[in-house]
């Protein structure tokens, strides 16, 4: 239990390296610090890019007691390396079993849980509201209105999208949209898992739609020179008027000194009436690398995070601005999250993707969203980068 | 001399010389003094676009202490030091000894062994890293300044072995062989006579291969991660992730890391000089 | 002072042999001097000799004392380099001490006799510079001071005074004479300076291609040199190769014609190999024309050298044999002339053209 | 003169028999000088070259036991080159950053020679000329990347006085390459220039004045007399910059992450981003391009050898 | 063929006068070499001839046009250096060519001359060849064929056989006076080899420290050496500079006894500017010893040099300068015994020891 002494190096490797979230885990292990004060707990921050290229090397050289990472299929790989720790056990508790439900269906492969989630957060479009008032916009029903809205913005000098693609993902989470969108999670999930051919005539109806906003010319110039925090001046400054992002955007808005009043949220709006509404909703992790020292503590420190009050308490909008994954926590009452939540709950019935990189197999991803990338900034080579990713996925999933 | 002394030129050519040099050196490091100025330059200039401007107030001071006392920069730095300064003395001692076996001893091998030591060098390291990765993991010595130092003194020794070998070359043989008229064993040889004679040598190498190590990044993000073992090339790049978009404290923060290379190519100019000619002549 | 002999000498380098079984025995004290053409194997012999290099065959003693295998350290030999090879980060002291320190000689012994070396080469007061600060004279000295703390029982030099101006080579030269008077040791000496050989040598050794020519003291090569490689190449300025042909031979006197020159018939004596209308070379060293010669050819001068003291003439310059004779200051020879010159016939030497060899 | 008096010799009549080590000393001295270094050198460098041989036949994560595969990540490699995929991407690019990295070495040389005066402080403006190699890769990045930045960078700032672009130069894959290059040609220059001119310093000045008597004049006198006498500093420029140029990572690195969409790898990029980026699982495919990248080397490393043991047997 | 004249011509170095105001005329085809001590401004002077340097004030006349300020290549000169200053790069024909290609001749006039200038030096053989492949003597010789192609008024040497060995020198000296007699250009040759000045000048110049002390054909420097520094410097091996005093002066003749050296008093004639008692320094060549002669002096010989053809006894060898005797054959001198030394003493030179002056 975790009133039972731990004592001993509790190594804890994050990846959480922006400023906000980097304070609020390290409050957070301060609390556990003090609940353990003989455990001696060494934590490591890194760059969140380069934590992607690094936990392959920790996890078998020097693996730490805990690790931060994140769900579903991103997680496969350790898993089926055995680099992960099997924590099955913790979910056998009462406490975690009930109230974490929800998620344990990302944390699970091959019938056994391998981590705990400690935050999740709703994908949506960000934008601001004193521009829309100013030219008169409402929040975009269906795709019609999205793109009459960024028409009006466009003609009145912004580009409707701010947006930096130079790591890639971003353009990840645009297709996410629009292709669940368009064709609906289920095919979604089938082309993430390569089952369905690139070439394939809904797959190029999704890049249609996506052409639409390109050729309007929505987005901001020179996205793929930029990093995500790099383009969310275009928004501040009000050369942008919305950013399709995840929740973790608006601290650093808030930050750059946009009010609540400036800044809102909407989902993404419809644009195939015959397909569920789904959501971009990624889940961050803890696992136990299967090589840690200390798993009691290890074990210990898992629960601690998931417990209702941490998950109250980190999550809320002045630390993560995220959603808790326990269910008796309390979203904290921030619009974005409240918005969040509730669309999370309710307005997805189409079901909840994790991410584009966290659910296509990492290869795949990689050559996508670098398809994507290439798409947005020339979309005349569509027919080019499909054969291409038909080929990629030809190569990868044999 | 060419081209023809300047002072040998007409007065005006000589004056237009003078006037040319400024500005040629300030077009040539254009790139380093803007990094410069917006080392001191407050967080506002970029945010009202005042890039290229005059600082509207100097923050030189207000940004380094950041950089230093709020970053990990510090922890890198002596990381870095901690990793450079072993390798110099690893490798310079290392290759001084090959360098004199190869120089010295007429074997059958000699030239193979030589030609190993210089094919290795030129190698593009790429072809090193996932067998090396794995080694230095199965040795535990992943992420570690150890695993780090090890290798690149295995490396360095290729370099600094070719440089050693051509200069004790080109030390007069005869002084091995009266030493060796006299009855002075070899390791004496070694030891009293050559490597007093390639201080100047030694010197050209150590600053050569500190500033190649101290400005290693391929190898600092395959070998080690994190702030316990990293060095500076590598911690500015999670230093600049933490602060994007933060060019004032971005610029700080690369003046510092790029700073000891930089001193130490001044105060040992003359060597540094040498180390690059000398190493890589014979050809 | 020990004797250094030579015993079948052999060194090859990979396949190519350099030393071709070289015989030869230096006395005790004596001044050997190893002379012949630049990559004739002076430098290699003296090096077999030093221990430097490993002889292929054959055997080395010095003092009775077998050491073909044994370490140069070990052969009580000193060598002097034609460089020198002082360590230039050591004072002279130090340069001339560190054979010693290296083997482990008593501190104080080491001083006395550095000193002691020091004082026979006036090098008392540089001991504390380094060999930088030495003019190429006082190196040399340093150089050979250092051989003689060894206190060795053979002095070895390869060419030592090479790198030296004229002026002062004429002074080491004297040094050296001096030295080997002094300390009575064997020393065995390579140089391709005519006049470096002709004035130290007790014993001159001609070397060509790894082989000995011909061995003995400086005025017997001059006078008697047993081919014409050592005919031609001692002596200064060489020795004139003329074609010639024997017009009779008698009681160990041949009558000779000059081929390609005009003049008459002249008598050699002490030759009894040779046949009626063989032909011969016949050599005749400048110096050795004179206006009181019985014989004489004409030759029409093209150059004329005043050295002050002697004047050469020579004949056919540009070409690569110009005939050259020595004028003195009664001759009348003028450039551009043709000139009788008078020689003493006795002083002709004649060879045979095919293998060089001394026909007498 | 002093009188000297004949030195007994200290050396014993006969030879002591001296210790197994001290009679072969000559032999075994250089193996042991040398088995430090080598051992290392053969462990850390010479053993993974033939390591990476063997890993390129496999199918391995680096996580789980790796697939043997035969010469399927080469056929890989192949159908990507014939594909005009990643592969040929970043060969192509290798390519251009081979000839004009190779610029470095006459911009090296004019610098080189625009500073070879004797003019006061002129020691101070060599070295500050030379400062950009001093500098980390990483560092230069970073600068560069600003210096492109499509809205502040002093490029478009400047190229906007001339009422030009702007140009995104690191995000328009037709310009990214160039962009970079021209990043690590600033560097590679300075290291050039500091060649050339301790090459200048070498040049026999007699054979300057005999030009000078020839009538050899400017341009002419460098072209026939200069480059000539300046070719060994020449060689070394060209072999330091291929080095350099097939050794390009960290700018790409730090500049572009060999974006836009892939259009500024090359092949020491790729083979890092398939290995062991954060997409990257591929060990035995980063291996066999490395071996791809090793033989392009290969050529240059045995032009080097070999004109080195020209010298030797020269020598 | 021009002949050159240097008026009042000075060089210094920032502050460092070199060359003090030399006056100097060498007339059309005359053959004038400059010799003098090391660093005593020889090459700069050749060099302010050949425009290589900035002359800082007086002119250069070159014939009859006045050349201070014209430029090297259009002085009409060409120059052979020291180290030959061939270039490494081009053929032995490339490097003859080079300077008529620079100049724009037609390449059927180059390669005309080329030719030309490669016969008369032997090179026919070689014009394909990279120097690198050629021997010491045969890169003098194309140093000299691209002198001669230019065809120039006036040919300048800088020591040009400085780096040759004693045997080629002769002979490359030989074809450098040949060379002077067929093309009958004037040249002007810098040396501080003794006996290249005496052979192959016409006009011997001996400079010091940037002024010219004597001018005179090589005899007439030999033989009347106008003050000390010349009469040392001219005659090999060196003239015995020994103390004296005057005994007696009258009529021209001065009695002088040689004050550290035992012998007579002896006297010299043709002085007119000494008085008794006073101290001077005797000039005696050691070539000029000879049994005949009617002074002597007792020397004790340390060391005997027999150089075969002529032998030389040092006494007080070891120090800076030894009394040198040449000893003939008839000579019966040994080495550690006192010997009387016989000269002429019409032979003998006096100076003045404190300018150096000639006593005439
Ligand atoms: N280490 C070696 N390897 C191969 N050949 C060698 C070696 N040392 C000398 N030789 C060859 O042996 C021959 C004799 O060389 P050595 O140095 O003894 O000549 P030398 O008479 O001293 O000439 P020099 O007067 O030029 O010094 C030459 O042909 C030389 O090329
Ligand atoms: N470029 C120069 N700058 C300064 N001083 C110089 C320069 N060239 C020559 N000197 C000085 O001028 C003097 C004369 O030099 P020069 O080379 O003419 O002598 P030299 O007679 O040719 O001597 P050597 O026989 O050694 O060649 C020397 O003292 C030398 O140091
Ligand atoms: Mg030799
Ligand atoms: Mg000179």
């Amino acid at each position: 239990g975790s009133d039972a002494k731990l004592s001993g190096d509790l190594k804890i490797f994050l990846d959480t390296s922006n400023p906000a979230p980097r304070a609020t885990m390290e409050a957070m292990i301060g609390r556990f610090q003090e609940k353990h004060p003989d455990l001696n707990i060494e934590t490591t921050v890194i760059d969140r890019e380069e934590y992607k290229t690094q936990i392959r090397n920790f996890l078998t050289a020097n693996p730490p007691d805990v690790a931060t990472w994140y769900a579903a299929n991103r997680m496969r790989p350790y898993v089926d390396a055995g680099l992960f720790e099997d924590v099955s056990d913790l979910w056998q508790d009462a406490e975690i079993a009930e109230n974490l439900a929800s998620t344990k269906g990302a944390m699970t492969i091959d019938g056994k849980q391998w981590g705990v989630p400690y935050t999740y957060y709703q994908w949506g479009v960000y934008y601001r509201k004193d521009i829309y008032e100013e030219l008169g916009l409402e929040e975009p029903e269906n795709w019609e209105e999205f793109k009459a809205n960024c028409q009006a913005i466009l003609d009145s000098g912004r580009k409707c999208f701010t947006i930096g693609t130079k790591f890639l993902w971003t353009a990840g989470g645009w297709f996410d949209y629009l292709n669940m969108r368009t064709n609906g999670f289920d095919f979604h999930m089938d082309l993430a898992a390569g089952e369905v051919s690139w070439e394939d005539e809904r797959v190029r109806k999704t890049f249609e739609n996506w052409k639409e906003l390109i050729d309007m010319g929505a987005y901001i110039d020179n996205h793929q020179t930029y990093s995500w925090q790099e383009a969310l001046p275009f928004m501040v400054n009000g050369d942008a008027a919305a950013y399709l992002m995840g929740n973790f955007a608006v601290a650093p808005l808030r930050d750059a000194g946009l009010t609540d009043d400036q800044l809102d949220f909407y989902q993404f709006p419809e644009i195939n009436p015959d397909v569920e509404m789904a959501e971009d909703a990624p889940t961050d992790t803890f696992h136990i690398p299967a090589n840690a020292a200390n798993k009691d503590a290890a074990r210990a420190f898992l629960k601690f995070v998931v417990s209702a009050d941490e998950q109250t308490e980190i999550n809320n909008g002045k630390n993560l601005g995220q959603l808790p994954v326990n269910a008796k926590s309390s979203v904290d009452d921030d619009k974005f999250l409240n918005e969040g939540f509730e669309m999370l709950s309710s307005n997805s019935p189409g079901g909840v993707a994790q991410f584009w990189d966290r659910d296509a197999s990492a290869e795949m991803a990689k050559v996508s969203m670098e398809g994507f990338q290439e798409f947005m900034v020339k979309p005349d080579n569509l027919d080019r980068i499909l054969a291409k990713l038909e080929r990629a996925r030809q190569r990868i999933y044999k | 001399m060419f081209p023809k002394p300047i002072e040998r030129a007409p007065r005006a050519w000589q004056l237009t010389y003078q006037g040319l040099l400024p500005v040629a050196l300030i077009a040539w490091l254009l790139p380093l003094i803007a990094v410069a100025i917006f080392s001191i330059k407050p967080d506002s200039d970029f945010t009202t676009g005042n890039y290229w401007g005059w600082p509207s107030t100097f923050e030189g001071i207000n940004n380094y202490r950041r950089v230093f006392f709020e970053s990990d920069m510090p922890r890198y730095l002596l990381n870095s030091v901690l990793i450079t300064v072993p390798t110099v003395i690893g490798a310079v001692a290392l290759s001084s000894m090959t360098g004199f076996a190869l120089g010295v001893y007429r074997f059958r091998a000699n030239l193979w062994i030589f030609f190993m030591f210089v094919a290795g060098n030129f190698v593009p390291f790429q072809i090193l890293m996932v067998p090396v990765r794995d080694l230095t993991l199965d040795l535990g010595l992943y992420n570690t300044k150890t695993g780090l130092v090890l290798f690149h003194i295995a490396f360095q020794t290729g370099f600094c072995t070719l440089f050693m070998r051509n200069f004790i070359r080109a030390l007069p043989f005869e002084l091995v062989e009266a030493a060796r008229v006299e009855g002075v064993a070899e390791w004496r040889i070694f030891w009293f006579i050559i490597l007093p004679l390639m201080k100047p040598a030694l010197a050209a190498l150590s600053v050569l291969i500190f500033t190649f190590i101290w400005n290693d990044y391929f190898w600092a993000v395959v070998l080690t991660q994190g702030a316990e073992s990293q060095p500076v090339t590598a911690g500015i790049t999670s230093f600049n992730a933490q602060y994007r978009a933060a060019y004032h404290l971005m610029s700080a923060g690369s003046i510092v890391a790029a700073l000891p290379p930089v001193l130490m190519f001044f105060l040992m100019q003359r060597h540094f000089i040498a180390g690059l000619t000398l190493g890589a002549t014979k050809g | 002072m020990s004797d250094v002999e030579l015993r079948k000498l052999k060194k090859s380098f990979g396949k190519v042999d350099v030393i071709h079984g070289v015989d030869l025995s230096i006395k005790s004290g004596e001044f050997a001097v190893f002379v012949g053409p630049s990559g004739c194997g002076k430098s290699t012999l003296l090096r077999l000799v030093a221990g430097l290099e490993e002889a292929s065959g054959g055997e080395i003693l010095i003092g009775d004392r077998d050491v073909t295998n044994v370490e140069a350290a070990e052969r009580g030999i000193a060598m002097v380099f034609q460089s020198y090879a002082l360590y230039p980060h050591m004072s002279v002291g130090e340069n001339m001490g560190f054979g010693l320190r290296m083997t482990g000689t008593d501190k104080a012994v080491i001083q006395e006799r550095v000193e002691k070396a020091a004082q026979i080469l006036h090098l008392d007061q540089l001991l504390e510079r380094k060999p930088k600060q030495l003019s190429g004279g006082q190196r040399q000295r340093v150089a050979i001071g250092r051989a003689i703390v060894r206190e060795p029982q053979v002095f070895l030099f390869d060419e030592p005074l090479s790198n030296l101006d004229a002026e002062l080579r004429v002074r080491m030269r004297l040094e050296i004479a001096k030295l080997h008077n002094d300390l009575g040791a064997t020393m065995i000496y390579v140089t391709h300076d005519q006049v470096e050989a002709m004035t130290l040598a007790d014993k001159i050794v001609v070397l060509r291609s790894g082989k000995i020519e011909q061995v003995g003291a400086p005025l017997e090569l001059y006078n008697n040199p047993d081919n014409s490689f050592v005919g031609g190449f001692i002596g200064s300025p060489k020795m004139n190769m003329l074609k010639g042909k024997v017009h009779s031979a008698d009681n160990g006197t041949a009558m000779v014609e000059l081929t390609e020159l005009k003049g008459p018939v002249f008598p050699v004596s002490g030759v009894s190999t040779t046949r009626a209308g063989s032909v011969v070379t016949v050599g005749l060293r400048p110096e050795h024309f004179e206006p009181a010669g019985a014989a004489h050819i004409e030759a029409k001068i093209d150059v004329i050298e005043h050295l002050g003291g002697v004047s050469y003439g020579y004949c056919g310059a540009g070409e690569d044999d110009p005939l050259t004779i020595g004028l003195t200051e009664a001759d009348n020879a003028r450039p551009g002339e043709t000139y009788a010159a008078h020689f003493d016939p006795a002083r002709a030497f004649l060879f045979d053209p095919e293998t060089g060899l001394r026909i007498r | 003169m002093t009188d000297v008096s004949p030195a007994v010799p200290h050396y014993p009549a006969g030879a002591a028999p001296r210790g197994w080590f001290h009679r072969n000393q000559q032999s075994l001295a250089p193996w042991l000088f040398l088995a430090p270094g080598a051992l290392f050198f053969l462990f850390y460098v010479i053993f993974p070259i033939f390591q990476s041989f063997n890993i390129s036949l496999y199918e391995w994560d680096g996580l789980s036991p790796a697939e043997y595969v035969g010469l399927s990540n080469y056929r890989d490699l192949y159908w990507e080159f014939v594909d005009r995929d990643a592969f040929y991407v970043s060969l192509k690019n290798n390519i251009i950053w081979l000839v004009l990295y190779l610029l470095a070495i006459p911009a090296g040389l004019f610098i080189a020679l625009f500073l070879n005066q004797t003019v006061t402080g002129i020691r101070i403006y060599k070295s500050l000329f030379f400062f950009p190699f001093v500098i980390s890769q990483v560092v230069v990045g970073l600068v560069f990347t600003w210096f492109y930045d499509p809205t502040f960078g002093i490029l478009n700032t400047i190229l906007d006085w001339f009422g030009l672009g702007p140009i995104n130069v690191l995000g328009n894959e037709r310009y990214v390459t160039y962009g970079i290059i021209a990043a690590g040609l600033w560097p590679q220059t300075a290291y050039c220039m500091i060649l050339y001119l301790t090459g200048l310093n070498a040049v026999d000045p007699e054979q300057i004045e005999a030009g000078r008597l020839d009538g050899a004049k400017g341009l002419r006198m460098l072209w026939f007399i200069i480059i000539p006498q300046l070719k060994p500093a020449t060689f070394i420029a060209f072999v330091v910059t291929i080095i350099g140029a097939l050794r390009s990572f960290d700018l790409i690195s730090i500049m572009t992450q060999g974006g836009p969409f892939g259009s500024s790898r090359v092949l020491a990029f790729y083979m890092f981003e398939v290995a062991l980026s954060e997409y990257g699982f591929r060990m035995g495919y980063g291996a066999a391009i490395a071996v791809v990248l090793f033989l392009i080397m290969l050529c240059f490393i045995a032009y080097f050898l070999w004109s080195m043991y020209r010298d030797e047997k020269r020598a």
